[in-house]
């Protein structure tokens, strides 16, 4: 017995001893924001400069970290992280090329969105404690991302959760706690479903390794029956789609709109949401297997929970005269695009949906800055409120034309090429109701997001603003205006890149392909 | 060096060092803090000694005055007493630490004699194999608990520790005629003797209830829980901790260690179904009050009654990884639930009231405190990365394992009240208005103790498999084979 | 029916009378002694058994327990009475509230 | 006389388990059985009879009693019988500790704390009527009742499924006896088998002195001074029961008594002085009465330390030197307990009492 404790105690050892440096990589990109988050909890508020180092020099190393990463998965290299964290059951982290778009995105994202976040927050109280969670958030869904297995990944989608409640009660209003604690009732009850789900499927198959084609169909024994597995499936789709915002699992996100507009930022299109669509993906791909779970039959369910969700939440978004709760709705909808994609069973649309993982982060994020700035610049909140606020205003309405056509799907943007794979991914599977569905939320989207445009740039402005704060020569600060502008040219980037070697699109083809096996 | 720390006694010294340590306090009021402080140092290196030793060449006895069971007395050391143990040591090294700063010195005085007595009683229990050696070390350890709850002196301080008394003066009177008819019917009172001869028998059934219904009523299960949330929320708070993190264990580890080994397997089965039952219903109530408690400490006391209720769960289970998580749970519950105490404690000493709705700006006051409160609560209600994540973990698939789902399903719901709890509290802690009364500042030791507390039970997620490792020591249950 | 069964049969009378007792009573004071002649019917179980050894001196080691148990048991009483004295004291009545929240 | 109450509840015993059992030790009994069997028997049968049910009765009427001082004197009067029961089941050494602490101190301690109470309801003067809540609770409790009976009779039942023999432990207890150095078995027990119990037991008893001084002290009361016949009972009484006391701890060794019997009567004689008006003052909370109070669990630390550091079993006794340790921890016991009840008796911490 005791001989045996031992073993077990020299085995663990072993295990922490042998990690090369393939194995210490995943853990440096978790590092570059967990160690500087934590020192920022206990910097005073003053040291403005070291925190704004920190901050920047993480966001920075994290990329330069990804990039030998991605460089390294290009050439065939496999980077991969064991601990042990529960008997029989490991902590890893893994690098392929799925968590890999998720991790280049969010750091990318995550740099931007620091810069605006030091310059929306300057001199507003409480920063040390803001920018420490964030940096926490930003690890997590890192750690989202390369998770290696399915307890992993809950265990950083718990910890997304837990993060990401102090940023959106940062404000400290009433209203802020109110949405708060919405937000928990969502997410904790869906993370409670998830790890259900988990632990069932550990009791039957015995592992929870992502796999290629996914696990369950080597390791489910006959014995167990479809029926669970359904169950099973229902639980961790449902559990993952509160985070998705899956109708009707969507309430939290509207609320949460109250926090700043970094923090939104980084619920639409930087953690949180992609999360829940990003888990999806996985356990359709890699836990069941796409093929498995068509014959399940759950797909098709799951498309039609998708389609549903993109038209409602559309509508929903129409009659929202307050901009960031139009925006929210939109992502509703647009987010539901990957759970679309993914679930039409098919490679084509596969790639629209996952190329979508990017395509709607760069453009929901511009909006979501551009609505910052109006806000932060002008206290405009409304979109009543907007007339003629593009000659105010002119780059942070240029960002934000881009991002909304996009949206819309106007050619070439990067929207457009993620409708269009996923039109064209829905007729070769033989599935043309989704293209009558696409075809009407870009109708929809035109709808919501057009009249913006036209009050902003061809209205006649009342004159005066809401809130004017003067902000210097420009139309407002250079922290706030340059990150709109950057994510916006990316998103037209993508889109008119869209087949060059690297870009999202390569990258979505190249995972979509190991799915189908090509 | 090696051959010394694998052959002392370590096990002796747990106990008599909190013995001296209190006669010494007792004489020489003075330097108590500092007898103290080095008594509760003492035990922690001689667990660690101890642990080294039980990983090197397994469990062992110790018989007492030389004299082997069943005539003597003999001390059990094994993987599931080590584990004990060291909780107490941990905690009580922090409580002691935290003690210093949060009484007033006329207080602190007679603190610390009551104070050591109890370390040594709960370590006497933790390595007691003897039945009524246990009644015993349960009626010290229950006299110095009620003792260390009357401390302050309040009204409702005395009044709550009044129906503790009775509540633990009857708990042991039921435990020991159990062992009395245990005694007469097997002829002796060592726990491994006993797992050779007990076999089923009316004497055993009505042994096993009284034992089972008096240890119940010492671990507060619903619904003879009446006693606790009085005498938890109106103790001191390093108390409080005490009691919730330890003294509530300590008849808890009794019951177990009478299920494991001396209760006859065949028989346990109906009990446990009714302890399962129990278990949920204090889930739901412990949740439902803890909900709609107005005051910080009472809000945590229920959520002990509550985690009691999950203690209960492992016992219609019954199988290795159950086991194994409730005592994960065990553990990474009593340094959560200390950690929270102490950081009631620090609001309490801080804005000189616990009512939950005027937390406001807690947060920018006293974020450790805050801190420490928030990371407990994240180990209560089980979520990753933490001590309680792990004990969920393994409690959920033993219940699903065993195709007893709906042990599992209370589980997830106790998690969900959890967390309506602990972020009610939290909440309120973000909530910027300028803070009524006068406050006055809190040692950073005091709030620094807490957090380690917290921190400590966050890490239990990260290294769960030593410690079930070395829970295993003894071969009762194999946490790595459970599956 | 034999001496010792009998005794021990009156141990289990006075531990149910105490617990009844313990329970029907208010007064703190009554709840004490409740609680002693509950010990005491326990002891008798102990020591009326103990006798079953047959001719030979009874079994000691419960009469060792049982000694033990009193010294324990009169502890505990002093300071319950203590107790008891010093919430009078703080509520002028010796008995507890309904409600410990008063 | 010893020998006849043996010959006696062999008989009480024997005849109950007529044909079942005859062993070889008893081939004596059986055969001198059929003449005067029944008489005795039956005497025998009315004693036990009588005195289990007044057990019974004493209980239920010192717990229904409507008076305090009633039920308090009721209780002491059950802890004599209690005693007297003791020695009909040949427990002699429980009995004396019944009569010392049992009904003796524990009976002295419910006064004084009677006294004190009525004291402190008239000093706090809040009103101290009694409430109608007794009968109240009783009806609450009607179900309870019923609940409890059937406890009772399941606890019945099994007492009456135990085997009718058995030798519990006292064969191997007789077969280390020798060892024990000493030649009452119970000492034995207490001291050197068991007497790890016993350690902490002692630490029980102060820790339940710790309580009660922990507890704070009661606003000024005081019980009436003893009249002049007290006093002169107490002049001649005190040194008696400390001879006593002596001769118990004395006597522990081979016959009935010991440490708790001895350390009880010199509770009683402290008891006694406290009567007669002597009050501990506040120098009794000092060091060199502290070490007196500590006798009994300092020694057996030391002794504890002692067999640490020798690297023998904890509380191991070398069976040479086993008679004279346990005579001196005992008298350490003996010293401590006698003034631990003492203090209980008294109450609050002595420096408090004159602090207030």
């Amino acid at each position: 017995m005791a001989a045996g404790v031992v073993g077990n105690r020299r085995h663990v050892f072993l295990r922490i001893r042998k990690m090369s440096a393939s194995a210490t990589l995943p853990l440096l990109i978790l590092g570059s924001s967990l160690l500087p988050g934590l020192v920022i909890f206990f910097l005073p508020e003053s040291k403005v400069r070291i925190r704004t180092a920190l901050n920047l020099s993480g966001a920075l190393l994290k990329l330069v970290f990804v990039g030998v990463m991605a460089w390294g998965v290009f050439n065939g290299t496999t980077y991969e992280t064991r601990l042990p964290l529960i008997p029989d059951l490991e902590f890893v982290l893994h690098a392929d090329a799925l968590s890999l778009l998720f991790v280049t995105l969010s750091s990318v994202l995550w740099l931007v969105t620091t810069v605006y976040a030091i310059g929306y927050l300057e001199e507003s109280p409480h920063r040390s404690r803001f920018f420490g969670f964030f940096s926490l958030c930003v690890t997590a869904t890192v750690g989202v991302a390369m998770a290696g297995n399915l307890l992993t990944f809950l265990l950083f989608y718990e910890l997304l959760t837990l993060v990401t409640y102090p940023l959106i009660v940062h404000r400290g209003t009433e209203v802020a706690r109110l949405a708060g604690l919405t937000y928990l009732r969502y997410t904790i009850a869906g993370g409670a479903l998830l790890m259900i789900g988990t632990v069932w499927l550990y009791t039957l198959c015995g592992t929870l390794e992502f796999t290629y084609g996914g696990f369950v169909r080597e390791f489910a024994s006959a014995s167990t029956n479809r029926e669970t597995l359904v169950v099973i499936f229902v639980l961790l789709t449902a559990g993952l789609g509160v985070k998705a915002a899956l109708v009707p699992l969507h309430g939290w996100l509207p609320q949460a709109m109250v926090a700043p507009a970094p923090v939104s930022a980084l619920l639409h299109a930087v953690a949180v949401v992609k999360a829940g669509a990003f888990g999806i993906v996985r356990v359709i791909y890699d836990v069941f297997g796409i093929e498995f779970a068509a014959n399940l039959g759950v797909t098709l369910p799951l498309a039609i929970l998708a389609a549903v969700t993109i038209v409602y939440a559309s509508v929903r978004a129409l009659f929202q005269d307050d901009l960031k709760r139009r925006l929210a709705f939109s992502t509703v909808s647009q987010i539901s695009y990957i759970t679309l994609g993914v679930a039409t069973v098919g490679p084509i649309a596969a790639i629209g949906g996952i190329v979508h993982l990017v395509h709607q982060g760069l453009m929901k994020i511009t909006l979501f800055f551009c609505a910052g700035n109006l806000a932060e610049t002008l206290g405009i909140h409304k979109i009543s409120e907007m007339d003629g606020v593009a000659h105010r205003m002119p780059w942070t309405m240029v960002a934000f034309t881009l991002g909304a056509l996009g949206m819309v799907g106007v050619p070439p943007l990067a929207g457009f090429v993620s409708k269009w794979y996923l039109g064209i991914g829905a007729m070769a599977a033989g599935q043309e109701w989704i293209v009558a569905i696409l075809v009407g939320s870009s109708v929809l989207n035109a709808a919501y997001f057009l009249p913006i445009i036209y009050t902003a740039w061809f209205k006649e402005s009342k004159g005066t603003w809401p809130a004017e704060q003067p902000r210097g020569r420009a139309e407002t600060r250079w922290t706030l205006l340059l990150p709109p502008l950057v994510t916006a040219l990316l998103a037209l980037g993508v889109g008119l890149l869209a087949s060059a070697p690297f870009s999202p699109l390569d990258w979505a083809q190249l995972i979509a392909g190991r799915e189908y096996g090509r | 060096m090696e051959v010394v720390i694998t052959t002392f006694p370590w096990e002796v010294v747990l106990i008599l060092a909190p013995l001296f340590g209190a006669l010494s306090c007792f004489l020489w009021p003075k330097s108590a803090r500092y007898l103290a402080l080095s008594t509760v140092f003492v035990s922690v290196l001689s667990v660690v000694a101890l642990a080294i030793r039980l990983i090197t060449t397994g469990s062992y006895r110790h018989a007492i005055g030389g004299w082997r069971a069943p005539l003597g007395i003999e001390l059990l050391a094994d993987g599931l007493s080590l584990l004990m143990l060291g909780v107490t040591a941990v905690v009580g090294l922090a409580i002691t630490v935290y003690s210093t700063g949060y009484f007033p010195n006329r207080q602190l005085l007679r603190f610390w004699p009551l104070w050591l007595l109890l370390l040594a009683a709960l370590n006497a229990l933790f390595l007691s194999g003897d039945l009524f050696n246990l009644y015993v070390a349960l009626e010290l350890t229950g006299l110095a608990a009620v003792a260390l709850t009357a401390l302050s002196g309040g009204r409702a301080a005395l009044i709550s520790a009044m129906r503790y008394l009775f509540a633990t003066l009857l708990g042991s009177m039921s435990y020991l005629l159990g062992v009395v008819l245990i005694y007469h019917s097997f002829g002796s009172l060592d726990i491994m003797i006993l797992a050779q001869r007990v076999v089923q028998s009316p004497v055993v059934w009505s042994a096993m209830g009284l034992m089972s219904a008096g240890l119940a009523l010492k671990t507060a299960l619903f619904p003879l829980h009446f006693w606790l949330p009085p005498a938890h929320a109106s103790a001191p708070a390093p108390v409080s901790a005490a009691l919730s993190a330890l003294v509530v264990k300590a008849s808890f580890y009794v019951l177990l260690r009478l299920w494991l080994e001396v209760f006859p397997p065949g028989q346990t089965a109906m009990l446990g179904e009714l302890f399962g039952a129990l278990g949920v219903a204090a889930i739901f109530w412990g949740g439902l009050q803890a909900l709609r408690a107005g005051q910080l400490k009472l809000l945590i006391a229920y959520s002990t009654v509550m985690q009691v209720g999950y203690f209960f769960l492992a016992f219609p289970l019954a199988m290795a990884a159950a086991w194994c998580g409730v005592l994960y749970l065990l553990l990474s519950h009593a340094l959560a639930k200390a950690a929270m105490f102490l950081a009631a404690g620090n609001i309490i000493y801080f804005s000189g009231h616990d009512r939950i709705v005027d937390f406001d700006r807690i947060a920018n006051q006293l974020p450790m405190t805050l801190a420490a409160f928030a990371l407990a609560g994240v180990s209560i209600m089980g979520l990753p990365p933490s001590g309680g994540f792990v004990a969920k973990w393994l409690m959920v698939e033993a219940s699903l394992k065993s195709g007893q789902w709906w042990w599992a399903f209370a589980l997830i719901i106790g998690s969900l009240a959890a967390a309506a709890y602990v972020f009610k509290v939290v909440g309120h802690a973000f909530t910027q208005t300028t803070v009524r009364g006068q406050t006055n500042a809190v040692p950073a030791l005091m709030e620094w103790t807490a957090l380690a507390l917290a921190l400590t039970s966050i890490l239990l997620g990260l290294v769960a498999s030593w410690p079930l490792a070395w829970l295993e020591i003894g071969g009762m249950f194999s946490c790595e084979s459970a599956r | 029916m034999t001496t010792e069964l009998l005794y021990a049969l009156v141990g289990v009378g006075l531990f149910s009378l105490g617990l009844y007792a313990l329970f029907v009573r208010a007064n703190l004071l009554r709840k004490i002694l409740a609680v002693n002649v509950m010990s005491s019917g326990v002891f008798l179980v102990l020591v009326a058994l103990a006798r079953r050894t047959g001719a030979v001196a009874p079994d000691p080691v419960p009469h060792a327990m049982v000694i033990t148990g009193i010294v324990v048991a009169v502890s505990a009483t002093a300071f319950a009475l203590m107790l008891m004295l010093r919430i009078v004291q703080e509520t002028g009545r010796a008995e507890l509230p309904d409600t410990w929240s008063e | 006389m010893v020998c006849c109450r043996q010959t006696a509840t062999r008989l009480a015993s024997g005849t109950s388990r007529r044909g079942q059992r005859c062993e070889p030790d008893n081939q004596r009994c059986d055969a001198t059985r059929d003449q005067d069997v029944d008489a005795q028997n039956l005497t025998q049968w009315i004693f036990d009879t009588l005195t289990g049910l007044g057990l019974l009765c004493l209980a239920w009427m010192a717990l229904a009693s409507s008076q305090l001082i009633k039920a308090i004197v009721l209780f002491v009067a059950f802890g004599l019988l209690m005693a007297l029961t003791w020695v009909r089941l040949d427990a002699v050494d429980i009995a004396l500790a019944e009569v010392a602490i049992g009904a003796g101190l524990t009976g002295a301690l419910l006064l004084a704390a009677l006294a004190k109470l009525t004291a402190v309801q008239t000093a706090t003067s809040k009103a101290a009527h009694r409430s109608p809540k007794d009968r109240a609770a009783r009806k609450l409790y009607r179900m309870p009742a019923a609940l409890l009976l059937l406890v009772a009779a399941g606890l019945a039942y099994s007492v009456l499924s135990l085997p009718l023999n058995s030798r519990g432990l006292s064969i191997e207890v007789g077969a280390n006896l020798d060892a024990s150095g000493v030649g009452n078995p119970v000492t034995a027990v207490l001291l050197n088998f068991r007497g790890y119990d016993t350690l902490l037991e002692i630490f029980v008893l102060f820790l339940a002195l710790l309580g009660v001084w922990s507890l704070g002290s009661l606003p000024p009361h005081r019980i009436e001074p003893a009249g002049p016949v007290l006093n002169t009972l107490v002049v001649v009484l005190a040194p008696l029961l400390i001879l006593l006391a002596a001769y118990f701890l004395w006597a522990g060794a081979h016959g009935p008594g010991g440490a708790f019997q001895a350390g009880a009567t010199l509770g009683a004689a402290g008891v006694l002085l406290q009567l007669a008006g002597w009050k501990p003052g506040p120098g009794f909370a000092r060091l060199p009465w502290k070490l007196i109070l500590l006798a009994g669990p300092a020694l057996f630390i030391l002794f504890a330390l002692f067999t640490l550091v020798t690297g023998q079993h904890l509380l191991e006794y070398a069976p040479e030197r086993a008679g004279i340790l346990i005579l001196l921890l005992e008298t350490g016991a003996t010293f401590s307990i006698g003034l631990t009840l003492a203090a209980l008796f008294f109450g609050e911490r002595p420096d408090d009492a004159e602090g207030r």
